[in-house]
């Protein structure tokens, strides 16, 4: 039994924590998120340069043979930094379909240049009408002779205005909610038929509604088998929750940092406000909410290749979202009035974990996942 | 024990009620349904039509042009103004500064500054917070230093809500700092934003939008006519108006027609199948809230039962504010529950201008839902923090 | 509108609360406690004398033409003296049934001795198997003749050791959760056939477990319809729930107040542990949750006679069930090591209000009950 | 990271595993499955057994006897233990007053004293809290003044755990008055019980139950050689004690194994129909504190592995005691919850002796449940309140 990182990945934590600490700062963040949907080009270029977009992917295909402690690793700093790259939407998502069901040649296609930094994928899970179901998929992918004309809607695509290549998950037979029946597409986002209407989320990161009207594409961009990619989706959106918790778990510990050293530093009554008591206890009880969070995500990290990982990672997401929440209206609220300031950075720790709640599942899904799967 | 309204309630609830049928204008309706931002011109344009019918000096009493109406009658023009989700009055000039001004003003200061509010010609802010001085107000620091007929006002204000459309401030300062405690040596003064000196900051909230500012002074000279009351006096003053106008400070009236929203939101199915409300644990948030709302509008009438026979509302004011903020801001959480995914987008431009329902990102208004919930946080934090109410409840009330 | 009482109101608080505090002090209540299972005839029989059994009931049938408001002084007060003599029982439950429902001839049987203290009565409404469904009946009464035969069981019949009559439901048709076909009737507590078996409670009141082997009883014990009782169950059930509310709020605030005083004499550290924020906090959010459920209480009052009264006890239940929970663990947990101790009111305060957050539905029955009324 | 067994460890759990399955005698399983309190027989005759196998003094080195266990091997222990549910050991000669004695005590005090232990010959109790001193512990006032060759102890000590069946009484006095932290002062001292001046007051605790005692001290004469270390070091021995044995405060195994008969007992049918876990409600609790169960336990292992490479356990283990407590108290209530009216029937007869499950009033150990839901509010109170755990995290941690 033993918790500690090997030297690898003790070295990649240093690194990401160091570049956090130097080169992305909240200024920086703050004036990259005021840019267009590119964001800074040369940050993301920095980023596949240190090679984390490489991490999680095999030696064969150009990565680093990275697992989820890697993952973890790299999340948490980014939570800590506010970091609005889209890594989530590049490496974890699409290329954790890629990497998954792709062939060669359409991993040298899309996966190899998305770890260089030269192309911009994206993964439209959602729908309008699918709240967190992944399964209810209703945009449909109909064989047209070499071809699949894809019509619906894809909801809330992450990094989806800057892609050049969003993958999706579309209906090639059975009911909407049915979940075998669905298919992963990958589809050059300039391709006729397809709109896109780009927005920013709560959180600085960018994201687009994307319609597909009679869009043709062809059969060769079909990813892994037709119709049975349900499994797949679920092992990519699994690992991409243990992402974001990850992530939030970075906020929360930083949130509650600030907190307390806030509270040390902003004198009121005469007397720092960290010396009353109810402060002080709620403050501790941010800590343990926190630290229990870091300890589901210990169980996650060694499930990692167990049945049982399912189960973990709703525990998990389950309570970083309620901690989550739970830290960070403390958080502001112990900031008083400058914790409702978009100067702060604060404000920007309490609108990502307030998105991290929502993705791939809210605290309420997950709990009810973990008690069915509890059974 | 009678909670039955009298026969002269029941018509006013009637004359009210068709008040708003009638002229409560479309426009502003439509804005507000779909959460659109006014303009400082619609809620003027919206006061002056209260004021015409007589509606808009709730709190004042006949003399000055007011309502001169009981507790029940406020309660119930309350429930019926957010009953139509008409929007609320700005508070700074009708609720706030004109009951210091007919209370402790002179004849002059009276004569000079209430009409204009109960005409809405002249919006005033609140100078009270300062950068050092939230929790612990009376710690304030900006000077008012007397100067021939002059006072001459140096220091920094903040969080001053709308300061930015506002022609007036009103500001407690400190007239004295050579006394025994820091509440006393703190003046009243009311200053005309128009002065050299006086500059806005704005203030951008966490959600994106301006709503508050900074106010600076610097070397402002401010007649000495416009100091309220004694010098010195200023605390007192303002703490008689803290509790001078709480029975609507726990916002319950909005809370139930929110509350009524996100019921009617919550029964709509998303794609054809199930509806939110399908999901127990939500259906029980949704009724967790229900009661909690019901409780803290029987909090209130039992207030209100008070003042109507005298007594006047005091620290248990305090449970008000903290309840109805909670119950808010479990409102705001809710209809982020609700909204899903949809609460994430950020489009503050669609609700600048009027964008078609059908043309915006998401479904209906969830992708205003994040604003209010992340704005509203500060309804825990302002106008004493919940943290300064339990002091002062866990003081004056506990004994403690 | 108008919270006030009437003088006559008035007076009854007064009168009660006046003989809690001269009449019923802790050692008293203890002493009673310790005695068997008819606990102190005397005390019943002021009880009786000072009219508290008559309030509820008519001028006719030798009450005093009390309502719920009379109801809610009396049992906040006896919430406050921690009172165990059977006055649920008597009056609120089987009362309740006969005040409703029961002939002339059966009310001078039953009801009007009740009332004079002469004869005791219970209620036998629940089941082993029925948890908090007062329509899953199994004990079955089946016609014979002029008689009805009984078999099968009731489960915490409050006060059925001493009652000389119990009331119980039973099932003339009908499948066993249905809400038709239950009747009430009254039964002579020696009828051959009948076993009990008694105990105490927690919260040192007094039941029994009641076993029906062919205990043959009159048709002429039926009290109203045949099979149609079970809308006069739920309003009985109704009004007991709304009394042991009231109750609940009597004994919130009673272990608030304590709580309080114990604070400010308590020292450690060298001062009243009164003075420390985190528990000043804590006794806030203790006062408002009992101020929050006395105004629900109100509702209900106001509501008496209206059909949202269903809703309205609900809406109650839930609160008192949830804010006596929090309210009696934080006024154990602020009374340190001497909360848990048998000596002290507070842990009988304790003991009671867990009770009664199980008696009627505990608070999960009633949320769901109000979220499906309020559908 | 690695959480696997090393081959080892793995078969140092299979060993034990046996022994349980063994040697864990059949009449004390079934009294503790059945709910019914242990007799002091019963407790003594399961620790000799556990003593014979060497797997009675856990923590102890090896040189006295101990088993010289790692962290690992005693959680394995604790969590087979559990997983059988086979009675926790009385702590105090063995845990709490044996680590002092061999850690401070003279060569003379711990051949004295450890044998008897070791063999579970002597019952030992606490005496540190006092009726004047609870959180404020270092207020204690029970007094021991030097009288030649022997201490003159009076005062009065509280809360003593089944001090009705103990020998010895392991104390904390004041031997000296004058200083200047309430701290100093404080010996260490074994007092036997039946030295002349000792008497024990039964407390009844909440549920009814004798458990707790109140230890009068009159004039009672102890031999100087029965003081512990030096004179006036009490308090540093005894902050000592509270760090030395924390790996298992949290209590995760043992609420392991209730959470698992919780859940069996939610899946019964009550009546041929649903069972409690079909209440999505109940459900959602169920899984929720098996979520925080599952934290705690992980909690608990990164502890483990600080300790397991040489880092003492630290303020962290105030975390543990916090929501140890926490949970065991949240699977009390959802205990009571699950009985339903079968919390209520107070029949204290049907523990004490052997009634048959389907003689007993109610079903199973429904009606036993309460006892030890009022019982266990102690959790949070008793070995430092969580208040004071709170105030430990914020001084030691959080460096407020």
């Amino acid at each position: 039994m033993n918790f500690s990182l090997t030297d690898d990945q003790t070295m990649l934590k240093d690194s990401v924590s160091r570049f956090i600490d130097t080169a992305y700062d909240f200024e920086t963040r703050q004036k990259n998120a005021g840019m267009d949907a590119r964001r800074s080009e040369s940050m993301w270029q920095t980023f596949a340069e240190l090679g984390w977009t490489a991490v999680l992917f095999a030696e064969a295909d150009g990565g680093l043979d990275g697992g989820p402690v890697e993952l973890a690793l790299l999340m948490e700093q980014f939570g800590r930094g506010l970091v609005i790259e889209p890594f989530l939407a590049n490496v974890v998502l699409a290329g954790g379909v890629l990497k998954r069901v792709a062939s060669e040649a359409q991993k040298s296609a899309w996966l190899t240049p998305m770890i260089t930094g030269e192309r911009q994928l994206a993964f439209g899970y959602l729908e309008p009408q699918s709240r967190f179901d992944i399964a209810n998929v209703a945009l449909t992918a109909t064989r047209d002779g070499d071809s699949y004309l894809l019509n619906g809607s894809k909801a809330l695509v992450f990094n989806g205005d800057a892609a050049q290549t969003i993958i999706i998950s579309a209906r090639t037979s059975g009911a909407q909610t049915d979940h075998d029946g669905i298919s992963l597409l990958a589809i050059d986002a300039e391709t006729p038929g397809i709109s896109r209407r780009p927005y920013q989320t709560v959180d600085a990161h960018r994201a687009a509604e994307v319609e597909f009207v009679d869009a043709r594409i062809d059969k060769d961009q079909l990813l892994g088998q037709a119709g049975g990619a349900f499994g797949t989706l679920q092992q990519v959106i699994d690992e991409a929750t243990l992402a974001v918790s990850s992530e939030a778990i970075g906020i929360m510990q930083t949130m509650h940092a600030k907190t307390v050293e806030y509270s040390k530093s902003r004198v009121q009554f005469g007397v720092p406000v960290g010396s009353f008591q109810a402060l002080q206890h709620r403050m501790v009880d941010m800590m343990i909410a926190c630290e229990q969070s870091r300890s589901l995500l210990y169980w996650c990290l060694m499930l990692a290749a167990d049945e049982d990982l399912q189960k973990a990672v709703s525990a998990l997401k389950y309570q970083v979202g309620t901690a989550g929440i739970h830290i960070a209206r403390e958080a502001v609220q112990l900031h008083g009035g400058m914790g409702v300031t978009w100067e702060l950075d604060i404000a920007h720790y309490f609108k990502r974990i307030s998105a991290i709640d929502v993705l791939f599942g809210n605290s309420d899904y997950h709990l009810d996942r973990f008690a069915s799967l509890s059974a | 024990m009678n909670i039955d309204l009298t026969r002269e309630e029941r018509q006013f609830r009637d004359v009210i009620r068709q008040f708003f049928s009638e002229k409560y204008p479309q426009d502003i309706r439509q804005k507000r349904d779909a959460g659109i931002t006014l303009s400082k011109d619609d809620m003027v344009r919206w006061q002056r039509i209260l004021n015409q019918a007589g509606y808009f000096a709730v709190n004042w009493p006949v003399e000055y042009g007011g309502t001169g109406w009981s507790p029940v009658q406020k309660y119930l023009f309350d429930t019926e103004m957010a009953a139509v989700n008409a929007p609320p009055l700005v508070v700074f000039g009708v609720k706030m500064v004109a009951p210091i001004i007919y209370t402790f003003g002179s004849e002059a200061q009276k004569e000079r500054f209430l009409p204009d509010i109960l005409e809405s010609r002249v919006w005033w802010c609140q100078g009270y917070s300062e950068p050092g001085a939230g929790s612990d107000l009376a710690s304030l620091k900006t000077r008012a230093d007397l100067d021939g007929d002059h006072y001459v006002v140096n220091g920094t204000k903040t969080w001053t809500t709308l300061g930015q459309y506002a022609d007036w401030i009103f500001c407690l300062v400190r007239t004295r700092a050579d006394v025994a405690r820091k509440q006393e040596g703190i003046s009243f003064l009311l200053i005309d934003m128009t002065t050299p000196g006086v500059s806005v900051k704005p203030i951008i909230t966490i959600e994106g939008e301006h709503e508050v500012n900074e106010v600076h002074f610097d070397n402002v000279r401010v007649p000495c006519d416009q100091l309220v009351g004694e010098e010195g006096k200023g605390w007192t003053y303002g703490k008689v108006l803290l509790q001078h106008e709480r029975t609507s400070i726990a916002g319950v009236a909005v809370s139930k027609y929110r509350l009524g929203q996100l019921q009617k939101r919550s029964r709509q199915s998303i794609d054809g199948g199930s509806a939110l409300i399908d999901d127990s644990s939500f259906r029980r948030k949704i009724a967790r809230v229900e009661i909690a709302l019901k409780a803290l509008e029987f909090t209130e009438l039992r207030t209100l039962a008070s003042v109507a026979v005298g007594k006047a509302p005091g620290p248990e004011s305090s449970l008000l504010k903290i309840r109805g903020s909670e119950l808010q801001q479990e409102l705001d959480a809710l209809s982020m529950e609700a909204a899903g995914c949809y609460a994430l987008p950020f489009v503050p431009e669609q609700y600048d201008v009027d964008v078609p329902l059908d043309q915006r990102i998401g479904t209906g208004n969830d992708t205003n839902t994040s604003l209010r919930y992340f704005n509203n946080r500060k309804a825990s934090i302002y106008g004493g923090s919940n943290e300064i109410q339990k002091n002062i409840i866990a003081k004056h009330v506990l004994g403690l």
